[in-house]
């Protein structure tokens, strides 16, 4: 809640540098088509790695990168890219970004990569990425694409932090691994189990709705 | 080489490890094509068929990297030969049968980027099955992402004739009753241990 | 060496795939005109089959083929229909505007209502009740079904529960006219203004005993008018609108106002002779 | 306990409303007097309106046909009344149109002589003799549909009628003029039994009787008579087994399929007061000027079953039994099924077989609709085992195509037994006809 | 005769006169005895536990109606029921705040979501119970013993827990019949279990006032009888096929259907009429269903 408060009130801000295209497509990505709560695309990752702040930080980063770089190279090749096999390349593209990733991740951290499993792998499939190449960075410029990839990247990697941290901290009483809740606290097991992440993520799009509606009314 | 029976490894990734409500694989189309019973079971058939094309696929490829010494170039094989399998699946679908296209055509792209694929690939090579310890589990995970889509879409074609309230409609109340069905597979966790 | 041959396999792998897919490219391809999808992109997305088709989408597979032209879509903007007409290199096919016309006139202050309708709140439901209620079995019932039905919002209830149709909205997609269980919409091209607003076959006092603004058939509007241009017909004049009926002569003597003047600002215009309705709130129900 | 049904005498589902016949089934039927004018429409029956042949200011004799068929399912108008046309244009009716309809002023001080056709003897005329003698006389179904019954006794090319079931369940609460007719007109009954089984070709008849009305069963059992093959069953009571396919199944057990008709498990059913009135009026060549009809309801003071001439306006109907003040709803037909009444100057017409006035105080108010919560008390209660819960939620959604592909909407004939159970007081029923309606219109639509 | 305005409507003119509103009640009426029963068993901790469902389930309904711009819905009293139904799953000594909890989940989540009575796709006290146990697995597996001699002096600590605060475990816990088999291997005798002499959740205790209520119900028509019938009977064949195969590593079909609450979820939460099937086939295969997955999963 206290998240989305906060983005609220710098909305204001955000406005002023929307008049700019490069900030423009960066901040349509961060709040008002954030992949996760307004699109409703990659759900496999945000659910899955996301009984834990850390978890979804990590995947969050993962992804931008991948984002990212994909985006700039597919914008890069446009114009080679024959339309037939687009798809194809795509995927080519993306794979070998998250390969990468995925022996960076394994270097730096073996207990990371442990507890993220296949899912830094299956980046491959999350649509948001092929959903950018194909719609954004598969027509418009290397500069604009990047700013997408990261903008996209980085509300991605906010929507899993805010359901990241709610499944933890009321999962587990404790936040990046800090403990913050007393020692006393009941931890609600179910916030780290699947049916967690349903409802997690459930009542997160409840409360956009909620406001939406009240936005549309208004 | 992993040493689990087959009826193991179908109960598991049908049941108590289902694809879709405990991994969260293959959710996109779980929320996207889950209106109706028919569409939901046609889509179901579909992955479970990419799945264990795939899957054999890629024990081929596997054991080929693992011949020339590149397992790095896993990923990146993997999803070029399930890419280009949907798309010959989808093109053989278009000119054989178009009422089967209209009715399925829509979903095979969807199946290129359906993680559940992806991962029964991944899961199998680094679980250690052998050849038919992957296709058991290539059917259990069709078998369990199908049963979620259709409970799913029977549930959903009841939602049609209620009246969600309006804050929930659409992708909310879905995640929701998708969170109930999760617990309620939680059940299974006691089968086979 | 070793460097080779991953290189080696993923291009030889990729090779043979792509291979494949350009040999089933070929041999399964299956052919649609790529225009049918942009003409569909340019029309509205309305799907309301005023166009005779029943969707945009067999609408656009038409036009592509030439059977129709883009004048046919009464709900895309002039600039729409032009975009379209020159995308395909057509006419435009011009049609005159057609708009959605109510044969009935009869609010609550002026018609009664014999019965107490107690039921589901439709129109269609009533009407199976033994009529709805309404004393004049050809009125309006005022439940606004054709309100509902309209995708366009051009159709509002007004004080009286009788539907108002405001020809700026209206796209003559028909909905109202196939709603209405009294058939009394019609849709009609909007130089039409000379209008019947009754459709009770009776006559006389029959109609005026349940209703002020009726058709009582005195046929006076059938005199006034030239060249035969009114006939009356079971009760109720009939115009014939390949005549001349851009003149007001004709509702100036009706005693109830049933004929009207139907003008763009003015909206519905009675005759002098009309009596003048000051009821505001509704006629006695029933009989009592 | 449908595990175990076993042939009961009876059909499945099916609900017990109140009867409610105490008052009139012990009142022998009466005469009704003649009204100063009479109002016939032309719509009495199903199908074609009748073509009017007399003329404004024509003199008709009681008897006299006043308006002829027009094609094979439409049925002639006869006079019910000596007396002068006053007036040919559009009257009310109970459908809430108007229908074209003659208006007759009886003679003052007529002594209205009937007159009187050529007798057919069921024992010398052919069946299609005696079929158009039935068209001739004008006969509907006298039990509320007024379907023409000649048309219901033609036995197609190819099929055969093994048995003839004459209905004389009425199973709607309140009325007794079956009951009264099976009681003083056994005779027609038997008349009438003779010249339908000339006419369909029937190895058997059987009268159908509820368990309420056993000293009808019993009178007409004594006077049964031995030239024919015919037999009284007593079936328990239950609602509605009036209904062709409920009495088929309570009587000899068989299913009509989905959208048959009974000639396919070949049978022929006629109501037992069409029976009585064709045994009535073929030996004299005669058509239907009068019927039978219960008056009755809590508002009514001189309750009672009454023989009404046809056309007789209910405003006289009601001033001459007389109501209390303020009476709120009129029903022509039962309780369950019959239509409200809007318009007091509508007139009797064949299909009326019963007036029910309620007063304020009477009416049962429906209380406030829950949502359905999928009891299954309709489901239980719908006698063609359809689900009307569902088809009450599909017509909230204005899913009509579904309710008739999936659901069988189209076999609803609306006897309301859904609506009468359901505790959530979801008109079903005005439901099922509003999306019958529309359904049809869509298709009609769909054709042009 | 003077002119009249008639009422019109449709057919039938006549009604039943049965009302859900009536139906709630006696369902409620039905649960009563088997409730006192849990109170008389476990003490003043199971009533409070019960009280704190009812009211929370009606609260919640009320206060989200008024939030959502309804009427108030609570005089249907099917939320009352869902309450009263999630406090009789519950154990005796249930921290309250978890409680609530539970009954603002079933309301929230398990009904009025989907729009309230009659659009439900789950029974709501299930959904809340389901939510309960997945969350705090301990608490609800923490149980009373039935008939101690304090139970109407003093209130367990664990019940007045701070909201979201671990309870402290005071109580002498007690297992149920059900999990000193699994652990333990220890058979309760089927007569106990019947008249409700072992621990348990707060209303599944007493098999016997379960069943007098359904039969009450069943009698008034407002519970489908095959429901209950078809789970019992299926459960008690599996599990006597499997009593015959191996008597010692599973329990008698006599103990499988007196224990762990089947009763209560075979006449009072299976039955929900909104979540149950409606045609009598349906019914049947719905009851086998259930019965055998539950034989499966335990």
């Amino acid at each position: 809640m206290s998240l989305i408060n906060q983005n609220k009130a710098n909305e204001g801000f955000f406005k002023k540098l929307g008049e700019n295209p490069a900030t423009d497509d960066f901040i349509k990505g961060l709040w008002k088509d954030n992949p996760v709560f307004v699109q409703v695309l990659g759900m496999c990752p945000s659910l899955a790695v996301s009984n834990s702040a850390k978890n979804a930080l990590a995947m969050g980063l993962a992804t931008t990168f991948v984002l990212t770089m994909s985006n700039v190279l597919i914008s890069l090749l446009r114009n080679f890219i024959p339309k037939e096999v687009r798809i194809a390349s795509y995927i080519l593209i993306i794979a070998t970004f998250v390969s990468m990733v995925d022996y960076t991740i394994q270097a730096v951290s073996v207990d990371l990569h442990k507890s993220l499993g296949a899912f830094i792998a299956l980046i491959v499939v999350n649509c948001i990425i092929l959903s950018r190449a194909e719609a954004f960075a598969s027509k418009n410029t290397v500069g604009r694409s990047f700013f997408d990839g990261l903008g996209m990247g980085l509300g991605f990697m906010f929507a899993l932090f805010c359901i990241g941290s709610i499944r933890e901290i009321i999962g587990s009483g404790s936040l990046l691994g800090f403990q913050v809740m007393p020692d006393a606290f009941e931890k609600w097991v179910i916030m780290v189990l699947p049916a967690g992440g349903f409802f997690t993520l459930a009542a997160l799009l409840l409360i956009f709705n909620h406001y939406k509606l009240k936005k549309s009314k208004a | 080489m992993n040493q689990e029976s087959l009826m193991t490894i179908f109960i598991n990734a049908s049941l108590i490890n289902n694809f879709v409500l405990a991994y969260f694989l293959g959710i996109c189309p779980f929320l996207g094509v889950s209106g109706r019973v028919g569409t939901a079971s046609k889509m179901g058939a579909a992955v479970t068929f990419v799945m264990v094309i795939s899957s054999v696929c890629a024990f081929g490829i596997n054991m080929l990297l693992v011949a020339v010494n590149a397992p790095f170039l896993q990923l990146i094989s993997y999803i070029v030969v399930i890419a280009s399998t949907v798309q010959l699946v989808e093109m053989f679908v278009k000119k054989a049968s178009p009422a089967l296209f209209k009715a399925l055509g829509i979903f095979l792209p969807l199946i290129t980027t359906n993680c559940a694929v992806l991962a029964i690939a991944l899961l199998q090579t680094s679980k250690g099955y052998d050849i038919f310890q992957s296709i058991t589990f290539a059917l259990g995970g069709g078998a369990g992402f199908t049963l979620a889509l259709v409970l799913m879409a029977g549930l959903r074609e009841q939602l049609e004739f209620s009246e969600v309230a309006g804050v929930a409609k659409g992708t909310a109340i879905v995640l929701l009753v998708a969170g109930i069905l999760s617990l309620s597979f939680m059940g299974f966790a006691g089968l086979g241990g | 060496m070793s460097i080779f041959i991953p290189i080696l396999t993923l291009g030889l792998l990729t090779l043979a795939l792509a291979g494949l897919i350009a040999v089933a490219n070929k041999k399964l391809y299956v052919y649609e005109d790529p225009r049918i999808d942009q003409v569909e992109d340019m029309l509205p997305h309305a799907n309301c089959g005023a166009c005779g088709f029943p969707g945009c989408r067999p609408f656009a597979e038409a036009l592509v083929s030439g059977q129709v032209l883009p004048g046919k879509c009464s709900v895309s903007s002039d600039a729409g229909r032009a975009a379209i007409a020159s995308f395909l290199g057509v006419a435009l096919g011009a049609e005159e505007k057609r708009v959605a016309r109510l044969a009935c006139n009869g609010g609550i202050n002026v018609a009664i209502n014999q019965a107490y309708y107690k039921g589901v709140s439709t129109c269609q439901a009533a009407t199976l009740i033994s009529g709805g209620g309404k004393a004049c079995s050809w009125g309006c019932l005022g439940y606004g079904d054709c309100e509902v039905v309209c995708d366009f919002d051009a159709i509002s209830m007004n004080e009286f529960g009788i539907p108002v149709v405001d020809i700026k909205k209206c796209t003559a997609c028909g909905d109202c006219v196939e709603a209405c269980p009294k058939m009394l919409f019609s849709i009609h091209p909007i130089s039409h203004r000379l209008w019947v607003a009754c459709k009770s076959l009776e006559a006389g006092d029959e109609v005026l005993d349940v209703c002020d603004v009726g058709c009582s058939a005195c046929g006076k509007c059938a005199m006034d008018a030239e060249d035969n241009m009114i006939t009356m017909v079971k009760n109720l004049p009939v115009i014939n609108y390949s005549k001349n009926h851009k003149t007001q002569d004709p509702i100036q003597r009706c005693p109830t106002g049933a004929i009207v003047w139907l003008d763009d600002k003015d909206g519905l215009i009675k005759g002098k002779e009309a009596k003048k309705i000051i009821r505001k709130g509704s006629r006695n129900m029933g009989y009592s | 306990m449908d595990f175990f049904s076993l042939h009961t005498n009876t059909f499945k589902n099916g609900i017990h409303p109140p009867e409610n016949k105490e008052d009139t089934k012990g009142l022998p039927i009466r005469q009704f007097p003649f009204a100063s004018e009479l109002i016939i429409p032309m719509t009495q029956h199903i199908g074609a309106p009748a073509e009017i042949t007399v003329r404004e200011g024509q003199e008709v004799a009681r008897g006299q046909v006043i308006a002829k068929a027009t094609g094979y399912v439409s049925v002639p108008i006869h006079s019910p009344i000596s007396g002068v046309v006053t007036q040919i244009g559009l009257v009310p009716t109970i459908s809430g149109n108007k229908a074209q309809g003659v208006t007759i002023k009886a003679f003052p001080s007529s002594g209205q002589e009937v007159a009187e056709g050529y007798c057919i003897d069921y024992k010398t005329a052919s069946a299609d003799e005696i079929l158009q003698a039935i068209q001739n006389a004008g006969i509907v179904g006298l039990g509320g549909a007024a379907f023409p019954t000649h048309v219901k006794l033609k036995v197609p090319e190819g099929k055969v009628c093994d048995y003839l079931i004459i209905n004389g369940i009425e199973c709607e609460p309140y009325l007794t003029t079956d009951h009264r007719v099976m009681l003083q007109q056994g005779d027609d009954i038997y008349m009438g039994i003779r010249y339908l089984m000339k006419v369909t070709g029937a190895k058997e008849a059987i009268i159908g009787i509820e368990g309420n009305k056993q000293d009808a069963a019993d009178s007409l059992t004594k006077i049964k008579p031995t030239d024919i093959p015919v037999s009284v069953k007593v079936v328990p009571v239950k609602y509605p087994q009036g209904s062709e396919k409920m009495l088929i199944t309570a009587v000899l057990g068989k299913e009509v399929p989905s959208g048959g008709l009974p000639i396919d498990v070949n049978i022929v059913t006629v109501n037992i007061a069409t029976t009585a009135e064709i045994g009535r009026l073929l030996p004299h060549g005669r058509g239907i000027q009068e019927r039978v009809i219960t008056i009755t309801g809590p508002a009514v003071k001189k309750k009672g079953n009454y023989l009404i001439p046809i056309g007789t306006p209910l405003r006289f109907v009601l001033d001459h039994v007389g109501i209390v003040d303020d009476i709120a709803e009129i029903y022509m037909g039962g309780p369950m099924m019959g239509p409200a009444v809007a318009d007091l100057d509508i007139s009797i017409t064949k299909g009326t077989s019963g007036i029910l006035v309620f007063g304020s105080k009477d009416v049962i108010h429906t209380d406030k609709i829950y949502p359905c919560i999928k009891c299954s008390a309709c489901v239980d209660a719908c006698p063609i085992s359809l689900n009307p819960s569902k088809l009450g939620i599909l017509a909230k959604f204005e899913s009509y195509d579904r309710m008739v592909s999936d659901f069988n909407l189209m076999d609803c004939f609306e006897c309301g037994s859904c609506s009468y159970v359901c505790p959530s007081h979801i008109p079903l029923v005005q439901y099922f006809r509003l999306s019958k309606s529309r359904y049809k219109r869509k298709q009609a639509l769909n054709q042009q | 005769m003077s002119k009249v305005t008639l009422n019109i409507s449709t057919s039938p003119h006549l009604v039943k006169g049965l009302s859900t509103d009536t139906i709630m009640k006696n369902v409620l009426y039905a649960l009563l005895p088997a409730a006192a029963f849990g109170v008389f068993s476990f003490g003043w901790n199971a009533l409070l536990v019960m009280i704190t469902t009812t009211l929370g389930a009606m609260l919640t309904e009320h206060y989200l109606n008024k939030w959502y711009g309804k009427l108030t819905t609570i005089y249907d009293y099917s939320a009352a029921l869902s309450g009263l139904l999630l406090g009789m799953t519950l154990p005796p000594v249930f921290p309250l705040w978890m409680a609530f909890l539970g009954s603002v989940i079933t309301i929230a989540l398990g009904k009025f979501i989907f729009g309230g009575l009659g659009y439900n796709v789950f029974n709501p006290a299930l959904v809340g119970r389901a939510f309960l146990q997945a969350a705090f697995p301990v608490a609800i597996t923490t149980w009373l013993q039935p008939f101690l001699p304090e139970r109407f002096y003093s209130v367990s600590s664990s019940i007045y827990a701070w909201p979201f605060m671990r309870p402290t475990v005071d109580a002498v816990s007690g297992a149920t019949p059900l999990s000193a088999f699994k652990f333990d291997k220890v058979s309760t005798e089927a007569y106990d279990m019947a008249m409700g002499i072992c621990s348990g959740s707060v209303g599944e205790t007493s098999t016997v006032f379960i069943i007098l209520g359904g039969l009450y119900l069943a009698w008034r028509k407002m519970l489908n009888w095959r429901i209950p019938v078809s789970i019992i009977m299926t459960v008690f064949v599996f599990s006597a096929v499997f009593y015959m195969l191996d008597g010692v590593a599973y329990p008698s079909p006599f103990f499988t259907i007196f224990s762990g609450g089947l009763m209560l979820g075979a006449i009072f939460m299976a039955t929900d009429m909104v979540s149950s099937p409606i045609t009598s086939e349906g019914v049947w295969v719905y009851g086998s269903i259930i019965g055998l997955l539950r034989g499966v999963i335990r």
